[in-house]
C-alpha cells in the first residue's frame, strides 16, 4: 500500500532522494505497519522522533507502536521544537 | 602547558552572558560596558565576535607600563594590571596594537582580561562553547602571535 | 663586556634589562642623573595630584630589581665623551671605560627667552624635585599660569586643575596641543578646558614675568596682566645631548642613529628621548614617547650585545587627558598628498574620529573622547593591516576602525 | 536588589525628567516589568481615558532579572492603555534596548502628558534629558535609530516609532534595535500621539543581585536545562519559531484566507525549513543566521537577506541588508491569513513592519480583512483608490503594506485595523478579532484551548497570554488533545498567571519551553529581596493577571468582550483532522471564570480580590 511519510526541520535529511515535495515521500509499505516501525525502517533516530502525527493527529508514543497506518495517511514526523 | 582562550566566532550568538560573567566577576555588578571581553557586532557577515586580550607574548602593555604595573601571572601567562600600581597614563591602551587594555574613566585605572586565575567566567558561562579555555597550541591563535609580530618594532631578529 | 647605559629612564632601563638577559656574564652600569631611583615622568601629574606617592613614579617594583640582574645603578651626570678611548666623564670626574655605551639621556624643558622665568615661583614640572616645589603654590584660591598647552602641559593641567588652583594657560601657538592635534581636535579640546573653568589663551605670548608683592608673580601677557602664585612653564624640551659637544657625535635636533640605532660612532647608541631614530611614517625623529622609549632601549641593547636588529621604526602615538577629555594621536594624522581622509565629528558630545590613509592602508589616526580600543589605531597603521573592502568602510563611517581590525586580521 | 529602585518620571507636556524611588511595597506584590510597570499605571491612569489622550500614560518597564545574567534577561515592556483596544496594553520586547536602559540605573520610565512638538529623550546613566525631534520626525525607525546612535554614541541603544506611530496607525510598534518590537496593542501609536519620537538609553551603572553566588548557581542551573532540553537547545535556535508553520498546518489549525480555512496550501513555502533552502533566483537561502537577544542562550531570532532581484527591493539597497527575518506569527499573518505563498514578499513586508513600526500580526490579519471585503464586493477599485487587494497575490500584498506604513491613500484606512475597518464597510463579521485585536496564528477551532486564550486575553486576542499550544501540540509540560475542551479553563489559567510572573520578571516566555516556576523562582528569590517561592510567583502571577482584569473592566469591557469571531464558533473547519469542529469556548468560559473566582459575567469577586490583596 503507498502511504506519505513527511519529515520536517532536521529530520528532512532521511527523505529519500526522489520526494515528491520538500518535505513528502511516497513510501510503498506492507500491510500493518506502525509509525514506530516506519521509524525503524527508515532509520530514522527514534529519540528525534519527537512529534510524530497520522494524518495530522497526535500519537502517543505508545500510539506509535500499535496504530495501524492505512492506505493514503500521511505520517509527519518532527524533532523537538517550538515557536510561538 | 599554557591555556588561552579561543574564540569561536561562528559559534557566538551574541548574546552578552561573557560580558556579563566577566563584568560581574571584576566589577560586582552586570554591567557589559565594563567587560575585559566585548563582542563585536558584524551585521552584513551576520556574524559576532567575542574579543579579549590574547595575552600575546610580546605583552606591548606590560613593556610600555611606565610604573610597573602591569606583570605577567606566571601559572597562567596572563598579563595582570596592579589596580594599585596603574596610576592611569594610559599609555598601554595606546600601545597594545590589539586594543584590549583599556582605560576606565571613572577609576582612573586601565583593566584587561587576567584569564580569572586559570578559570575563565566568560568561558564557563557561554552557552554555544564559542569561548574555549584551550591548551595555547591547539588554539589556532597562532595567527592572533602572528600578528603580534608583526607589529613588532624589530622588523627581523637574526641571532649572531 | 663593559656596557654603560647613561640615563636611567625607561630607554635605559629598558637597555639594561635587555642586556641582562641577552649578554649575560657581562658589566652593565646604568647611570641616572637624579638622585631617585629610575622614575617615569609620565607619572609626574599623578604625583602633583596626589593619587600616588613618589614612590608611585619608579619604574621598577621589585626590590633589588637592579641587583638581581646584575646591573649597577649608579648616581651621576654626564660630562663628556670620548670615543676614541671610549670612556665618558661624569659631573663629579668620575671616568667610565665602556666597550659598549648607550645614551639614553632624555630630554630636558626649554626655558623660552622671556624676562623673569628665573624668579622664584616659575618652575618647570618635569622631575620630581620639580613637583615638591611647586605642590606649596597649588591649591583652592591659588592663581596659577601655565605657559605652554602642548602635550607635556595638557597633562599637568589636568592635575593643576584638580589642586582647585585658579588656572590659566598661555599657548603661543593657535591650538592646544598643536603637535599632537589638528586645528579641529585643538580647538574643542580648548572649549572642553574653558568648560571646566581653565582660562585658555591661544596665539599668545609670555612677555615677561615680575616679582610683585606678597611673594607673587606679575605676568604680561602681551598688555594685559596678571597677579599669580604660580608659573609652570612647559614650553617644549630639548634632548640632552650637550655634553657630546666634541665627541665627534652626530647631534641635531636629536642624536643622529642608523636603523640599528648606533650613532655616528661605532660602539655608541642612542635611546629614548634624545635620539631621532627612523621614524615608521618616514624620515628620521625625535619621538618623546614612552613605547619608543622602551622599543629603542631593547632594540638598542639587542645590537649592542650583537644580536643584529634592525628596526622598522616607531610610530608617533600619544594619548592625553585633558582635564577628563582623553586623545590619542598616532602617526601621519595630517594625511599625506595623495592619500585619502575620513572624520566623524560631534562637537556637542567631544567626540572626534579622523583617520588618514594612503593607498590600501591606515596610516594615521586621531580620537577624541574615546577610550575603548584605541590600540588597535597602532595595529592597523604600525603592523600595518592591509585593509581591503574596510577602506571604503571607514571612509564611510571611521568609528569602525576594531572592526576593520578584527575582520582583517582574524577567521570569522 | 533586581531592582534599580529608580524611576524616571518624563512630563512631556511641561518637558520635566524627574527621578523618583521606586515604591518598593508595589514592587513585593508586582515584581516588576509587565506586573509593576501596569500597578504604577492603574493607580494613575483613569480606566475611561481615551488611548490617544495626553492623560493616557505610557510605562517603559524593566524586570528585576533584565540585564542580568539570568538567561534571556533582556526582555522589556510597555504597558499603556492600548490605542488599538482600548484595553490595558503590555506590550514585550528583546533585543539590548531594555538591558541598558536597566543599567542606566532605571527600573522603568514613566512618560506623561504630551509634548507640544515632537521629542526624543536620552538617557545616559542618571543623566535623562528631551530634544527636539523636528528633524527625525517623518523618519523610519531605521533611519532614525542610525541618527540616535550617531549623534548620542554607537555604544547606546535606541527605542523608536517609525511613521506609523506617527502618523496613527492603530497598531504602531515601539521598536528597538533596528527590529525587535513592542509590537501590540498599538502602544507605538500611544507613544506617537506623546509626540515622543524615540528613546536613547546608554547604561554602564551595573545592574546587582541580592545573592551573587546563589544567583549565579540558579541561573546556572537554568542555563543548563535550556542548553540540555532539545527544543531551547537546538529546535529554536535552528530553526526558530517558523518551524511550526507545517506543523500547525498538518494539524489543521493554520487559519488561512481570513479564517475561511484552516489549512495552507503554501505552508511548506513560507515555514522554517523553506528559509533555510537554497533559492532558485540566486542560490542564496533567506535565512542568514540565528542570533541573540541580550543574555539569551537560545538565540532564536532570525536574520535573513532578500535575493536583491527580487521585484519588492530591485533597486532598492535599503533592503538589501541582513536584519530581522520571519518569525511564526509574522510568516503566518502576512502570508497565510492572506493566502501570500512567497518568502520574499513575506520577508520583504516584514521588514517594511520593522522600518515603519507596525505589528505584523494585525497588518496581515486587516490586509486579510480587506481582502475578503474586496473579494465580497464589500470594497472596490472605488474604495482603495485602485489598489487591487486579490487574496494570494504577492504584488497587492506588498504595495498595500509599504502604503500602510507609509499612510499613504488606502494604507490609511488598512492602518484602523481589522475591526474599524470591516464595520466601516458593513461587514464586522470579517474582522478576526477580540476586543479589537487580531488573533495570531492558531486556529481555535483546531485547538480549543487558544479560542479560550484568545477571548480571555487581558489585551485583546494575542498567543502570548496563555500559549497553551505548549501544551495541546507540543506536549510542553505535558500532552493535552487539541480537539477537546475538557480540562482548558484549567491550563489556561494556569498558563496566564505563570505567564504574568515570566513577563513581570523581564525574562523571556520561550524559557517556559525548557524551565519550569521552580527553575525560575530560585533565580528571582537570589535577584530579589523577599520571598520569591514558586507559590508566591504563581501568586504574583494570578495578582497581576487579575489586576489587569479590573482595570478593563473599570474601562467598560464587560464578560460579553470574552469572546471571538462569528467564523470560529459558526463555521467548521473545512479539511484536515480538525474537519468539522468550530470552538466550543461557551463549553470553556464559565469553568475559567469559576476557576478565577470571578461571577458568571466576569467579574472577579470580592473575596477573589481580598484574597489577592487587590
Amino acid at each position: 500500500m503507498n502511504i506519505k511519510l513527511k519529515l520536517y526541520a532536521s529530520l528532512m535529511r532521511y527523505l529519500p532522494d526522489d520526494v515528491a515535495d520538500r518535505h513528502t515521500a511516497v513510501l510503498n509499505v506492507p500491510e500493518g505497519m506502525t509509525p514506530a516501525k516506519l521509524i525503524e525502517d527508515r532509520k530514522l533516530p527514534k529519540e528525534s522522533c519527537f512529534l510524530v502525527l497520522l494524518n495530522g493527529v497526535y500519537l502517543t508514543p505508545a500510539e506509535r507502536e500499535t496504530r495501524q497506518i492505512q492506505e493514503g495517511d500521511a505520517v509527519a514526523i518532527w524533532p523537538p521544537i517550538a515557536g510561538g | 602547558m599554557q591555556k588561552s582562550l579561543l574564540m569561536i566566532p561562528s559559534k557566538c550568538t551574541g548574546c552578552s552572558q561573557c560580558e556579563l560573567a566577566c563584568s560581574y566577576a571584576k566589577e560586582e555588578a552586570f554591567n557589559a560596558a565594563k567587560s575585559r571581553i566585548k563582542i563585536f557586532d558584524f551585521p552584513e557577515k551576520s556574524r559576532h565576535v567575542p574579543y579579549t586580550c590574547t595575552q600575546c607574548a610580546e605583552a606591548w602593555c606590560m613593556k610600555a607600563c611606565p610604573v610597573d604595573a602591569i606583570s605577567e601571572d606566571k601559572k597562567t601567562g596572563a598579563k595582570i594590571v596592579s589596580a594599585e600600581l596603574c596610576v592611569g597614563c594610559k599609555v598601554c591602551t595606546i600601545a597594545c596594537p590589539f586594543g584590549t587594555i583599556n582605560y576606565q574613566q571613572d577609576t582612573g585605572k586601565v583593566v584587561k582580561c587576567d584569564l580569572c586565575g586559570g578559570d575563565p567566567e566568560c568561558v564557563k558561562i557561554c552557552p554555544t562553547e564559542a569561548i574555549l579555555y584551550v591548551n595555547a597550541d591547539a588554539t589556532g591563535d597562532a595567527r592572533m602571535r602572528e600578528w603580534a609580530a608583526k607589529s613588532d618594532e624589530a622588523s627581523d631578529v637574526t641571532p649572531n | 663586556m663593559t656596557y654603560v647605559i647613561v640615563g636611567a629612564g625607561p630607554a635605559g632601563v629598558a637597555a639594561a634589562e635587555t642586556l641582562a638577559k641577552t649578554a649575560k656574564g657581562s658589566e652593565i652600569i646604568l647611570v641616572g642623573g637624579e638622585p631617585e631611583p629610575p622614575y617615569s615622568r609620565m607619572a609626574i601629574p599623578y604625583v602633583l595630584t596626589g593619587s600616588v606617592g613618589e614612590d608611585g613614579t619608579y619604574l621598577r617594583k621589585t626590590e633589588n630589581w637592579y641587583e638581581d640582574r646584575n646591573i649597577r645603578y649608579i648616581h651621576g651626570r654626564a660630562e663628556s665623551l670620548s670615543t676614541g678611548d671610549s670612556a665618558l666623564r661624569l659631573a663629579r670626574g668620575e671616568e667610565m671605560k665602556f666597550e659598549k655605551l648607550l645614551i639614553s639621556t632624555g630630554a630636558r624643558p626649554i626655558k623660552p627667552p622671556v624676562p623673569g622665568l628665573d624668579l622664584e615661583g616659575v618652575h618647570h614640572c618635569w622631575t620630581l624635585e620639580d613637583v615638591r616645589n611647586i605642590k606649596g603654590l597649588t591649591g583652592e584660591g591659588k592663581d596659577v599660569i601655565l605657559i605652554g598647552a602642548g602635550f607635556i602641559g595638557s597633562i599637568i593641567l589636568e592635575a593643576l586643575l584638580e589642586s582647585g588652583s585658579n588656572l590659566t594657560v598661555v599657548e603661543a601657538e593657535d591650538r592646544m596641543v598643536p603637535r599632537m592635534m589638528n586645528q579641529v581636535a585643538g580647538n574643542m579640546i580648548k572649549a572642553w578646558c574653558e568648560k571646566k573653568g581653565v582660562t585658555v589663551l591661544t596665539s599668545t605670548r609670555v612677555a615677561g614675568v615680575a616679582q610683585a608683592d606678597g611673594g607673587r608673580l606679575e605676568v604680561d601677557l602681551g598688555g594685559n596682566k596678571k597677579t599669580v602664585d604660580l608659573v609652570v612653564v612647559a614650553a617644549g624640551v630639548k634632548p640632552n645631548a650637550d655634553f657630546l659637544e666634541g665627541s665627534g657625535i652626530e647631534v641635531e635636533d636629536g642624536i643622529l642613529v642608523d636603523n640599528h640605532l648606533k650613532t655616528s660612532a661605532d660602539n655608541v647608541y642612542a635611546a629614548g628621548d634624545c635620539a631621532k631614530g627612523p621614524d615608521y611614517s618616514g624620515g628620521w625623529s625625535v619621538h618623546a614617547i614612552q613605547p619608543t622609549a622602551v622599543e629603542h632601549g631593547r632594540i638598542a641593547a639587542l645590537n649592542m650585545a650583537g644580536q643584529v636588529t634592525p628596526y622598522k621604526g616607531s610610530l608617533q602615538m600619544n594619548v592625553l587627558d585633558t582635564a577628563g577629555l582623553i586623545s590619542t594621536s598616532v602617526g601621519l594624522f595630517d594625511g599625506v598628498e595623495g592619500g585619502e581622509e575620513a572624520e566623524d565629528l560631534n562637537e556637542q558630545r567631544f567626540k572626534y574620529i579622523r583617520l588618514t590613509f594612503k593607498g590600501d592602508y591606515m596610516i594615521g589616526a586621531l580620537t577624541l573622547g574615546r577610550t575603548d580600543q584605541v590600540g588597535v589605531l597602532r595595529g592597523l597603521i604600525h603592523t600595518p593591516v592591509s585593509l581591503g573592502p574596510w577602506k571604503q568602510k571607514l571612509m564611510a563611517d571611521p568609528a569602525k576602525f576594531v572592526e576593520a581590525y578584527i575582520d582583517r586580521t582574524q577567521v570569522i | 536588589m533586581g531592582w534599580t529602585q529608580k524611576i524616571l518620571r518624563v512630563n512631556l507636556t511641561k518637558g520635566t525628567c524627574e527621578s523618583e524611588p521606586l515604591n518598593m511595597q508595589w514592587a513585593n506584590d508586582y515584581l516588576g516589568s509587565r506586573g509593576l510597570a501596569t500597578k504604577y499605571f492603574v493607580e494613575e491612569t483613569d480606566p475611561k481615558v481615551d488611548p490617544l489622550s495626553p492623560d493616557n500614560k505610557m510605562i517603559f518597564a524593566t524586570g528585576p532579572l533584565t540585564g542580568t545574567a539570568s538567561p534571556t534577561s533582556g526582555r522589556w515592556t510597555v504597558v499603556c492603555k492600548g490605542a488599538l483596544t482600548g484595553a490595558i496594553a503590555c506590550s514585550n520586547s528583546g533585543g539590548f534596548f531594555g538591558a541598558e536602559m536597566k543599567n542606566a540605573g532605571w527600573d522603568m520610565i514613566i512618560f506623561e502628558g504630551k509634548s507640544a512638538k515632537p521629542v526624543y529623550l536620552t538617557i545616559e546613566n542618571d543623566q535623562a534629558e528631551l530634544h527636539d525631534a523636528g528633524d527625525l520626525w517623518g523618519k523610519s525607525v531605521w533611519e532614525c535609530e542610525s541618527e540616535l546612535l550617531k549623534r548620542h554614541g554607537e555604544e547606546g541603544r535606541v527605542a523608536s516609532i517609525g511613521q506609523a506611530g506617527e502618523s496613527g496607525c492603530l497598531y504602531a510598534a515601539v521598536v528597538n534595535d533596528m527590529d525587535r518590537a513592542a509590537g501590540r496593542s498599538g502602544v507605538g501609536t500611544v507613544m506617537g500621539s506623546k509626540n515622543l519620537k524615540a528613546v536613547f538609553s546608554r547604561g554602564t551603572v551595573g545592574v546587582k543581585v541580592k545573592d551573587p553566588m546563589g544567583f549565579m548557581k540558579a541561573t546556572g542551573a537554568a542555563k543548563k536545562i535550556l542548553a540540555e532540553n532539545a527544543v531551547t537547545g537546538e529546535g529554536l535556535p535552528t530553526y526558530g519559531t517558523q518551524v511550526l508553520m507545517n506543523v500547525i498546518n498538518e494539524l489543521g489549525a493554520l487559519p488561512s484566507h481570513n479564517a475561511a480555512d484552516v489549512q495552507f496550501d503554501g505552508a511548506a513555502q513560507i515555514g522554517g525549513e523553506a528559509m533555510h533552502a537554497k533559492r532558485e533566483t540566486d542560490g542564496k537561502a533567506n535565512l542568514v543566521s540565528n542570533a541573540a537577544c541580550f543574555g539569551c542562550p537560545i538565540s532564536c531570532q532570525r536574520r535573513s537577506q532578500m535575493d536583491p532581484n527580487h521585484f519588492t527591493v530591485k533597486d532598492r539597497e535599503k533592503y538589501h541588508i541582513v536584519s530581522g527575518g520571519l518569525e511564526y506569527e509574522a510568516a503566518w499573518a502576512l502570508g497565510a491569513a492572506t493566502g501570500v505563498s512567497d518568502l520574499e514578499t513575506l520577508t520583504f513586508c516584514n521588514f517594511i513592519c520593522n522600518e515603519y513600526g507596525m505589528d505584523p500580526i494585525t497588518l496581515g490579519s486587516t490586509v486579510a480583512a480587506a481582502m475578503e471585503l474586496y473579494k465580497v464586493g464589500a470594497i472596490t477599485d472605488k474604495e482603495t483608490g485602485g489598489v487591487s487587494l486579490t487574496f494570494d497575490s504577492p504584488q497587492d500584498l506588498a504595495t498595500i503594506c509599504e502604503m500602510t506604513g507609509k499612510g499613504e491613500g488606502f494604507g490609511k484606512e488598512i492602518a484602523m485595523g481589522s475591526k474599524r475597518l470591516c464595520e466601516k464597510y458593513g461587514r464586522p463579521e470579517l474582522s478576526m478579532t477580540v476586543k479589537g485585536q487580531e488573533f495570531p496564528a492558531y486556529d481555535p477551532r483546531g485547538i480549543q484551548g487558544m479560542g479560550l486564550t484568545y477571548a480571555t486575553s487581558n489585551r485583546g486576542a494575542c498567543h502570548l497570554r496563555s500559549y497553551t499550544v505548549a501544551s495541546e501540540v507540543l506536549g510542553i509540560p505535558e500532552k493535552t488533545d487539541p480537539h477537546v475542551t475538557e480540562g482548558k479553563a484549567g491550563l489556561v489559567k494556569a498558563f496566564q498567571d505563570a505567564t504574568a510572573l515570566v513577563d513581570a520578571s523581564g525574562t523571556c516566555i520561550f524559557t517556559t519551553f525548557a524551565l519550569s516556576m521552580e527553575d525560575i523562582a530560585p533565580q528571582i528569590n537570589a535577584a530579589c529581596e523577599g520571598d520569591w517561592s514558586t507559590e508566591r510567583c504563581m501568586e504574583v502571577g494570578e495578582r497581576i493577571w487579575n489586576m489587569e482584569r479590573v482595570y478593563n473592566n473599570a474601562a467598560g469591557f464587560t464578560g460579553a468582550d470574552d469572546t471571538l469571531p462569528q467564523r470560529l464558533l459558526k463555521d467548521a473547519a473545512k479539511t484536515g483532522p480538525a474537519e468539522g469542529l468550530v470552538n466550543k469556548l461557551d463549553e470553556m468560559l464559565p469553568e475559567y471564570y469559576s476557576l478565577r473566582g470571578w461571577s458568571a459575567d466576569g467579574v472577579p469577586t470580592s473575596e477573589t480580590l481580598g484574597r489577592l490583596g487587590l
